[in-house]
């Protein structure tokens, strides 16, 4: 403390005679800063309407406004919503930034907005790049006009921050066998979350749905993940089990169209949803308890269905809880069809269908097994004496490149299915496997641990040609890197053009093309080569794995006849799934050009409801 | 020329008070850092004051106002600006401190009508104010009228004019520096902004004006300013023949009162009594002591 | 050191620490003015707040006492700062509880804004008026029954825009 | 900006002098107040425009509606308007006014402010920055040269239709009307 | 002479914020006063129980409009605590720096409002430049001027932007060059130590028995800071003192703000040498999933006004179940204020209030 005074003061005065401090605002201006929080901007392009931002706000200042200009795409997480922020709600907090997935929520430096008319404060924020009219550039800013429809171009403020985002652009990792161990036995690849690591995992859902409209069957993903995270991976599996009774083997092999909708996958990697689902379905240990489901009340109704696969057993599932006696036959030895056959066990171990079937069954569903219609049961016979039939035989039929000397192949659901049995393959050190698919893929990797099994220690390879570049391969890229990892050799874009024998007209190589394109111009189907070009891949044993079709052998001709097809020869079913024929429903691989299990499941659904409504008409 | 000088006086009287109220704003403005309004904003304040309806709280209300701006008015005929003196042959200083009586009291009469207790105690505040410096105020000028011989203001600005400033002349010092410690308080800027305080009692006796009321309460307060500039260059700076001299005087007084109340802050009115009955009046009752000793 | 005075001083007592620095007393409904004066001879002179939670579930009001020492110089043997929360809980139907003033006379405005926004009855006290509110409410605010957001919608939702208001 | 217009001065003083002397009524109502004492003070300088604080409403010709407006404040509100003479301008501050902003769920803050006074200017923002405030003032002035300023005169007009609301929600106001009802004469 | 009943406020230049007196005067005398709270009575902690734990983040800052960072901080701790979550050293270098620009920030509005109370325009106009300058700081930083919605559980919002170290330095270099002028037009004022000493006086034993904290209880001597008792943040990383007077009036009080100023800038300095480097923000859960654990914690922090507590519950929702703020005001605008004013004269009213530093938001919530 000083000394008191009264003359002290007086120095004061020396501030009259120096320029004032004061910012002569309108006339000077002072630039906000960098980081300011003001007016919102959203680059519609970037947009995904996933609603997050709504659901964030603490004042509910956001609504999500359908705008139908836009085009929806679920399949890639697409909504035509875009936010509309109310400014007599909006506190600035920014949090609808921090949140936003897709980074286009921004906040500009722009806070000038008068009016006397509160409707005004309503706006749908735009990108400053795609609305000449509000934005204006520089010169022709003023400030004492601006408002939210005169703002200045180029003036983002606040923007999104990927170490400060809210939610966790990383996801957990599932644990994994090693390339180098898992390629030398059928051990099962991913070894599954713990409760742990899956409560962690689920923790990152922001429940913005968007996954549940691209899933083909509309799982309540968002639901079952929720109940994941909160510890009842018993309710998650309810959850599940109302659009989804194969939970074991779509926990492992699904497609996850749901993954490529998920909001998180845009600027991180997507929820690992289909490794959630594995969890809830292996964490449970028996189904019967925990579901304490029952059968329907019966309702004096029989319905057959052909073919044990994901469509099938489905389908199964949803008529038997509606209380109809369902007869599922099948060629195989168990239930599963396809996916008994295809996925090698590295991916889906037989336990698992087993574990899906089983439960099935328990409810009621009687399944005959090693029936195969038209050679042991006529379908006719079917068509007479339930009182509906849905056909759910998938495509089984391998086909072939029909080349010069391919009969000597090997075709790939065949080689596939013989590694299902005791008596496995016996493998050569040199394999070839033809086909860029995800099929081509099982076989070369069932190729490479047969290989390790049955020569270890010698130097073995196995080639995989396929028409397709890299960018373009059918199957999916978590598939291709595995099996890089494994060490499988990958000629893409050579196309076969020759089966080379040698004196003893035995498989010495494959002789190949550089392809030039794949599809026309119209994108079709019709690969052309350079001339020339060629490459001999040497082999001792090949597997053709392009594709496969249905056998719809065991369908009368009469009635065949009256079936009529779509494109690609698929059936042609209508909204209920009923074909042409009457009382003969069918789904799965056979009707979608999408396929697989969960469209399988999606359409078994339909047909549930068909079927339900066609025999109580 | 008489009748113009009547009409003129105080017209001149309100235009420089309220050019004061307006360079006061200015000031007060640069010393804190900014620019401050233009020089005429209160001008434009008293035309949308004027323009402004409000409510009236009765007779006595709007006499009082009237009478306190009249009164006012009235003193500026018998304060010679320079040569220009309308009036100031027929009274002299009594008239004048009679007359500066009305000013408080008609504010009194008006605001006590309004009933509002700010409004109360900001009249008690204002009487009380006015005793404090009442007292050594009439003891310096009963010092000068000792001194000069006289009661006509024109006389002693004309004496002084042989004798130089009052303010400086041997006996009269003392008066002189008492006259200068009051002065604040006569101009009501802080420390002895008591009576409006607005942070205290809402700016006090003021507090129900509004609209053409507080117009006229403006004027009169810008009228009250010159009043007390006036009165202290005349008695004691030694007046001016010439207006713009004068004008020139008013305005390093107007600075001087500016200044203290730019860098102190508000006194309570307790404290500012005490302050004036003690040091101010201490000081006049001395230099009355030292004219009556040296005068006679 | 507290804990264990605390422990036979009185019968109905339970004791946590699980937090840093926190000490939990729960204590039936009678003993909370013996606590506090226990408390404040032991140099816990420092009223923090009085605070009030609604379990409406198990029907109960919780009153929570929260108490520190100004210095902790000043309480012999504790090195470490405490703050004591001290709750009691009585009846949600009509509740009533003595007042705590003549203890700690900062208790005085707390008192009366839990009687305002909960509905607890402070015997003793010598002004329960109105603190914050403006209206009455038909449930004290702060319950959990009060809906808010219900209450909103039915009182300011039906207050209609001003009839012939020009826009323009 | 035309201050300095001397030809605008002699055709309409009362309406420039209405631009140029707008006084605030200093009623911390929310907590918009928090930006009024910098726009006031050395860094922006109202005063520059004529704006000052001034102790009482009658003094008053601008009411700034600083924010939130809780419901015993609005009857001193209602109280502070009604006593300002006309003719009088309300800016209202911030989101709160405008709709409930952050306490849009509040139980004891009104959500529409215009339902309950007119409104001239509502400035968007939480809070809006001095510069915002200056803007609504020049938008204050636009509105002043049109004519269009004209709350106070629909307070007048739809008077019967205010009050009600207003007593809606505060009950019984302890004040007579300002002005007859009507049908009520 | 008559007895008056004088209402002070809402509508009032002597009242900073929206709060009102009720006087009971003689003259100018004082007889009795009672505070009348609630002009801004939002409800605050109601609504945080309707309102996810991250949701209310940007909604507690609005409870105290002059300081909003420490009640950012104190609803962060209260998080922490209850979560358990950890914040890194950097992060709480960061929330120091941050909170001591604020308290700066909050004093020279203080000191406006003190200084406006005593009709002081000058230097309440020097101040409240100085604070904006403050407040452009925190622009820079955070993208609001006022409310800064930057502290928040696991750490701070953003980093320090590029060079900001040295604008903070050069800011606060340009304020600390003003203190001598502050000091001879202000503090070392004769008429401001007539008005300020002996008014509204508060014993010690008063102050302790009433909740009195902050530069109430240690105007009286004690040196009652959270940051020393109870060490949050970076507070304990350095040295520094608590300024403390022995009078236990206004104008000690107002001598304490001046020397709590000085001592955070001075600080601010300490902090900054000594900042490290590195993250300065741990991953909180995801908004719409978090959930935390069952329990109750009660955290205090200081604030620019005294000893700011949260007193939290969760019953292990999305929510908070029960959030009760213990502001410093409360207990200063309501019972200290209320025996301070009375016997004071009437003039003193809003300069009693300031010194107390009573600010209405925080009071009502």
């Amino acid at each position: 403390m000083g000394k008191l005074s009264l003359l002290g003061p007086f120095s004061a005065i020396k501030f009259l005679f120096r320029k004032p401090k004061t910012l002569r605002f309108p006339f000077e201006q002072k630039e906000t800063a960098a980081r300011y929080r003001g007016f919102h901007l959203n680059d519609w392009d970037k947009c995904t309407g996933c609603g997050n931002c709504a659901d964030i706000c603490p004042n509910e200042a956001i609504i999500m406004e359908v705008h139908p200009e836009i085009k929806a795409v679920p399949e890639n997480g697409e909504k035509n919503e875009r936010p509309k922020l109310d400014y007599g709600r909006c506190c600035f907090c920014g949090l609808c930034v921090d949140i936003c997935p897709p980074g286009s929520l921004s906040l500009s430096r722009d806070y000038l907005h008068i009016h006397f008319d509160p409707d005004t404060f309503v706006f749908t924020p735009r990108d400053d790049n795609a609305d000449d009219k509000a934005f204006v550039p520089d010169e022709q800013y003023s400030i004492l006009k601006a408002s939210l429809s005169h703002r200045k171009r180029d003036y983002e403020g606040f923007s999104s921050d990927m170490d400060f985002a809210l939610f966790n652009p990383d996801r957990v990792e599932m644990p994994e066998i090693p390339p180098d161990e898992r390629k030398m036995s059928f051990i099962e690849q991913v070894t599954g979350y713990n409760q742990e690591e899956a409560v962690k995992e689920a923790q990152r859902c922001l429940e913005c749905r968007l996954c549940e409209e691209a899933c083909p069957a509309h799982l309540k993903i968002s639901d079952y993940i929720k109940a994941i995270y909160d510890g009842e991976p018993a309710e998650s599996l309810r959850i599940i089990y109302e659009d989804n009774p194969i939970p074991s083997i779509c926990g492992r092999i699904c497609m996850k169209h749901c993954e490529d909708a998920c909001s998180l996958r845009l600027r991180g990697e997507a929820l690992s949803i289909r490794w959630l689902k594995r969890y809830a379905a292996d964490t449970i240990k028996d189904f019967k308890e925990t579901l304490e489901q029952n059968p329907g009340s019966y309702t004096g109704k029989k319905v057959a269905v052909v073919g044990a696969g994901p469509g099938g057993l489905s389908l199964a599932y949803f008529l038997k809880l509606m209380g109809h006696d369902v007869v599922v036959f099948d060629e195989l030895s168990g239930g599963g069809g396809i996916v008994r056959v295809g996925p090698p066990r590295y991916r889906l171990p037989e336990e698992s269908i087993d574990k899906d079937v089983d439960y099935i069954a328990s409810l009621g569903v009687d399944f005959r097994f090693n029936t195969r219609i038209g050679r042991d049961v006529e379908f006719e016979k079917l068509m007479s004496e339930y009182d509906a039939v849905y056909i759910g035989i998938g495509n089984t039929v391998s086909r072939s490149t029909r080349v010069e000397n391919s009969e000597k192949c090997l075709l790939a659901l065949d080689y596939l299915e013989q590694n299902k049995t005791d008596r496995k393959n016996i493998v050569t050190e040199k394999i070839i496997v033809i086909g860029g698919g995800n099929v081509a893929m099982d076989v070369a990797r069932e190729s490479l641990r047969l290989q390790n099994i049955q020569h270890t220690g010698k130097n073995t390879v196995v080639s995989m040609v396929s028409l397709e570049d890299w960018d373009e391969l059918p199957a999916t890229q978590e598939e291709i890197d595995e099996a890089r990892d494994e060490g499988i050799v990958f000629n893409p874009a050579w196309g076969p053009k020759k089966v080379i024998l040698d004196d003893f007209g035995k498989v010495k190589g494959l002789l190949c093309m550089k392809v030039k394109s794949v599809f026309d111009e119209e994108g079709k189907f019709s690969p052309t080569f350079y001339e020339g070009r060629e490459m001999v891949i040497e082999g001792t044993m090949i597997v053709e794995a392009i594709g496969q079709g249905p056998d719809y052998s065991f369908i009368p001709k009469s009635l065949m006849e009256k079936i009529e097809f779509t494109v690609r020869r698929k059936l042609k079913v209508d909204e209920n799934g009923m074909t042409t024929l009457p009382g003969v429903f069918a789904g799965g691989d056979i009707v979608n050009i999408n396929m697989d299990a969960v469209t399988a499941i999606a359409d078994a659904k339909i047909a549930s409801e068909g079927i339900n409504s066609w025999m109580s008409r | 020329m008489h009748i113009i000088e009547l009409i003129f006086s105080p017209l001149l009287a309100l235009l420089i008070g309220v050019f004061f109220l307006g360079l006061a704003r200015k000031v007060m403005a640069r010393i804190q850092w900014r620019y401050g309004p233009p020089v005429t904003q209160p001008l434009i304040d008293i035309i949308r004051l004027l323009s402004q309806k409000s409510a009236s709280h009765g007779v006595a209300f709007n006499i009082g106002l009237v009478m306190s701006l009249a009164g006012s008015l009235v003193i500026t005929l018998f304060l010679p600006f320079g040569k220009i003196a309308p009036m100031s042959n027929s009274g002299g200083m009594l008239v004048i401190l009679y007359l500066m009586l009305i000013g408080p009291l008609g504010m009194a009469i008006s605001s006590g009508e309004s009933a509002n207790p700010n409004a109360s105690i900001g009249i008690s505040r204002k009487l009380l104010l006015a005793m404090g410096y009442e007292l050594p105020f009439l003891l310096v000028v009963l010092a000068l009228m000792t001194a000069y011989n006289t009661t006509s203001i024109t006389e002693i600005v004309s004496l002084q004019r042989d004798t130089g400033w009052s303010m400086f002349t041997f006996p009269l010092v003392l008066s002189g520096i008492a006259y200068l410690l009051i002065l604040p308080a006569m101009l009501g800027v802080r420390p002895f902004e008591v009576v409006n305080a607005p942070q205290e009692i809402s700016s006090g006796p003021l507090v129900e004006y509004g609209g053409p009321y507080l117009a006229l309460a403006t004027l009169q307060h810008a009228l009250a300013f010159f009043i007390g500039i006036s009165l202290f260059v005349n008695l004691m700076w030694g007046g001016a023949a010439n207006p713009v001299i004068f004008f020139l005087k008013m305005l390093v007084v107007f600075f001087l009162g500016i200044f203290v109340n730019a860098v102190f802050p508000r006194l309570r009115i307790d404290q500012a009594i005490r302050y004036l009955w003690r040091w101010p009046s201490l000081i006049a009752f001395a230099g009355l002591i030292l004219v009556c000793v040296t005068g006679s | 050191m507290l804990k264990q005075e605390l422990e036979t001083t009185f019968d109905n007592i339970t004791i946590r620490m699980e937090k840093k620095n926190q000490l939990e007393l729960s204590i039936t409904k009678d003993g909370i003015m013996s606590v506090l004066s226990f408390l404040k001879n032991k140099g816990y002179d420092h009223l923090h707040v009085i605070s009030c939670v609604d379990w409406i579930d198990d029907k109960q009001l919780e009153l929570v006492y929260i108490l520190s020492a100004y210095m902790k110089q000043d309480v012999p043997g504790e090195t470490e700062q405490l703050n004591i929360l001290l709750k009691t809980r009585i009846g949600r139907d009509d509740p009533k509880y003595i007042t705590s003033i003549a203890l700690f006379p900062a208790a005085e405005p707390y008192e009366r804004e839990i009687h305002e926004m909960f509905g607890v009855d402070f015997l003793g006290h010598p002004r329960l008026t109105p603190l914050l509110l403006e209206r009455d409410y038909d449930i004290p605010p702060f319950r959990k029954d009060f809906d808010t957001k219900q209450y909103v919608d039915d009182v300011f939702g039906s207050v209609p825009s001003v009839e012939g208001e020009d826009k323009n | 900006m035309d201050r300095n217009q001397l030809k605008k001065w002699f055709q309409n003083p009362v309406k420039m002098a209405h631009k140029y002397s707008l006084h605030v009524v200093y009623f911390c109502t929310g907590c918009g107040i928090i930006e009024i004492p910098p726009s006031i003070t050395a860094r922006w300088d109202a005063e520059r425009f004529g704006i000052i604080p001034v102790a009482t409403p009658r003094q008053a010709s601008l009411f700034i509606i600083a924010g939130y407006v809780s419901l015993k404040t609005l009857r001193s509100i209602i109280r502070t308007y009604e006593q300002m003479p006309e003719p009088k301008f309300t800016v209202s501050l911030g989101s709160c006014p405008i709709n409930g902003g952050m306490y849009y769920d509040s139980y004891n803050t009104i959500k529409h402010l215009e339902k309950y006074i007119p409104v001239d200017g509502m400035i968007a923002g939480c809070m809006p920055r001095p510069e915002a405030i200056f803007v609504g003032v020049t938008h204050l002035w636009t509105l002043i040269d049109k004519d269009m300023a004209d709350g106070y005169k629909r307070y007048r007009s739809n008077y019967s239709a205010y009050r009600a609301n207003q007593e809606k929600i505060l009950g019984k106001l302890e004040w007579p009307p300002l002005f007859p009802i009507h049908g009520e004469e | 002479m008559r007895e008056l009943e004088l209402y002070y406020g809402p509508q009032h230049l002597g009242m900073v914020g929206n709060f009102s007196l009720t006087l009971q005067v003689e003259g100018d005398k004082i007889l009795k006063a009672s505070a009348n709270p609630g002009y801004l009575h939002r409800g605050f902690e109601k609504l945080m129980e309707k309102r996810s734990w991250i949701k209310n983040f940007p909604m507690v800052c609005r409870i105290n409009v002059i300081e909003p960072d420490s009640m950012e901080m104190i609803y962060s701790m209260g998080v922490e605590k209850l979560a358990g979550i950890e914040v890194p050293e950097r992060a709480h270098f960061i929330r120091s720096i941050f909170l001591e620009l604020a308290r700066v920030g909050s004093h020279l509005f203080g000191l406006w409002a003190y200084a406006n109370m005593l009709g002081f325009d000058t230097v309440a106009q020097w101040a409240m430049y100085h604070r904006d300058l403050v407040l452009d700081l925190f622009e820079e930083l955070t993208g609001g001027r006022v409310y800064h919605i930057y502290i928040w559980p696991g750490g701070v919002r953003r980093d320090f932007p590029e060079g900001f170290k040295d604008k903070i330095v050069k800011t606060l270099h340009t304020i600390g060059g003003c203190v001598p002028d502050y000091d001879s037009t202000f503090f070392n004022n004769r008429l401001f130590y007539e008005r300020a000493c002996n008014v509204g006086k508060v014993s010690r034993a008063e102050a302790m028995e009433m909740g009195g904290v902050g530069q109430v209880i240690r105007a009286t001597g004690m040196a009652y800071d959270i940051r020393k008792v109870e060490p949050y943040a970076a507070y304990d990383r350095v040295p520094w003192n608590v300024p403390t007077r022995k009078e236990g009036d206004a104008f000690s009080r107002i001598w304490i703000v001046r020397d709590e100023m000085i001592e955070s800038v001075h600080m601010i300095f300490k902090l900054l040498d000594e900042m490290p480097e590195g993250n300065v923000y741990n991953r909180i859960p995801n908004p719409f999933k978090w959930r935390i654990p069952e329990g109750e914690a009660y955290v205090r922090c200081e604030s620019s006004r005294g000893e700011l507590g949260l007193y939290m519950v969760s019953d292990g929702g999305k929510e908070p179940y029960r959030a009760h703020f213990r502001t410093p005001s409360y207990s200063h605008g309501l019972t200290v204020l209320e025996k301070a004013l009375e016997g004071a004269n009437i003039s003193d009213v809003g300069n009693i209030m300031m010194s107390l530093y009573v600010v209405a938001p925080e009071i009502d919530r």
